[in-house]
């Protein structure tokens, strides 16, 4: 599947990656994954959303191999 | 200011709403105008000269652009549904903006004042609030830092 | 928008408040900018189509001019001190306007958004309801209405 | 003295007027001659204000000759 993230994530991951499966049932599974990839990422990672095709989908939702999977960090906008 | 030759849908179909150039704020008001609106409030969040005792220098503005297009859009859509608006429209700019610049603009219009004062309130809350868009501030010691970032990774 | 070369003080002590022109909105909301404000918030009270059912095809605004310029600009000031705003303006138009034309603008400027929209609905109640300014709308149908008369006379 | 009316109330009276005081010891009494004047302008009337010197007073205010006292209907600008 592939992977994307946003904001201060990119100081700990690349803007785009592309995971395998193993391992990852779910969204909250995703989180736990990079969280082992780069600890330091894991306080902030705790507090991102998981979007699927730009819509949010709670921690139980299924990823699928296919997905473009995008972590959203804490809105900061205005 | 005059009225635009033909008046608006309510909710701004045709615009872009995450810009790179300098928000036309005086056009966003123009287009706002609608022969049914008593009340038309303007908010623009414009980019502060200082934060928690620093001195910002400028800002950078993230988005993931169109999931951030679509939240914008579904968030005007539900403002103008629960108070009937006769127009509303959010722009949001990214990029590197200035000190006095305007990061976002919410235009809303309604018969009466209070309608619109509040239906403006509940779009910028939101947009803020849960728009995949993200701040990051320079400070003039030459430090930065990410809005919404813990401080504790 | 770009920021002013220089600030403005927090009331704006050189403008005519009252005018017959119509109110230069986008000239008053590029007063307001100023590099500690966050959020800015414009309100343009907007000339209707309709009022009560009735087609109104235009209204004529009438003021006890120094006595209201002197009103606005206390009511400005006391929102300035009450929520130490960076700036605040409030222009009303007198005479004839047209469907769509802004009657009165209010502009507010702070730090945070939430002291702005406080502030800017502060203004405008008081100096709807308290300076001596008087709405008349003319109907479709050849008839006129001052507001604030009672039909009863 | 001096005797100043806005908006409908020209409908009824003369914009400026110079009255004399007899009768009229206060801003109330000034009310009340104005409605005998013009009993149509008796409803609007009691709705107005009085200034003097662009200072709203209270109806014991006790007028002076060379006062020039404004009559405000209620305000309807915005």
């Amino acid at each position: 599947m592939k992977v994307q993230v946003y904001a201060m994530l990119k100081d700990y991951f690349n803007e785009e990656m592309t995971m395998d499966t193993t391992g990852i049932q779910n969204a909250s599974d995703l989180i736990v994954k990079l969280s082992e990839l780069n600890p330091k990422a894991e306080a902030v990672l705790k507090r991102c959303r998981i979007a699927v095709d730009m819509k949010f989908v709670s921690g139980d939702y299924k990823l699928n191999t296919h997905d473009t999977i995008s972590i959203i960090p804490p809105s900061s906008g205005g | 200011m005059t009225p635009s030759a033909s008046f608006p849908l309510p909710v701004a179909v045709d615009f872009k709403l995450i810009v790179t150039e300098p928000i036309d704020v005086c056009g966003l008001l123009q287009w706002a105008h609608h022969p049914k609106a008593g009340g038309i409030v303007l908010f623009s969040g414009e980019v502060r000269n200082h934060h928690a005792q620093k001195k910002v220098t400028h800002l950078e503005y993230e988005a993931f652009v169109p999931m951030a297009e679509q939240m914008i859009r579904e968030i005007t859509q539900a403002a103008i549904e629960k108070w009937n608006l006769h127009s509303a429209i959010c722009v949001h700019r990214i990029g590197k903006l200035d000190i006095c610049e305007s990061a976002v603009v919410v235009v809303t219009a309604h018969s009466h004042r209070k309608e619109s004062y509040e239906a403006n309130q509940y779009i910028i809350d939101r947009v803020k609030h849960e728009a995949p868009i993200w701040k990051r501030e320079f400070y003039e010691d030459g430090t930065s830092f990410w809005g919404g970032d813990c401080h504790c990774g």
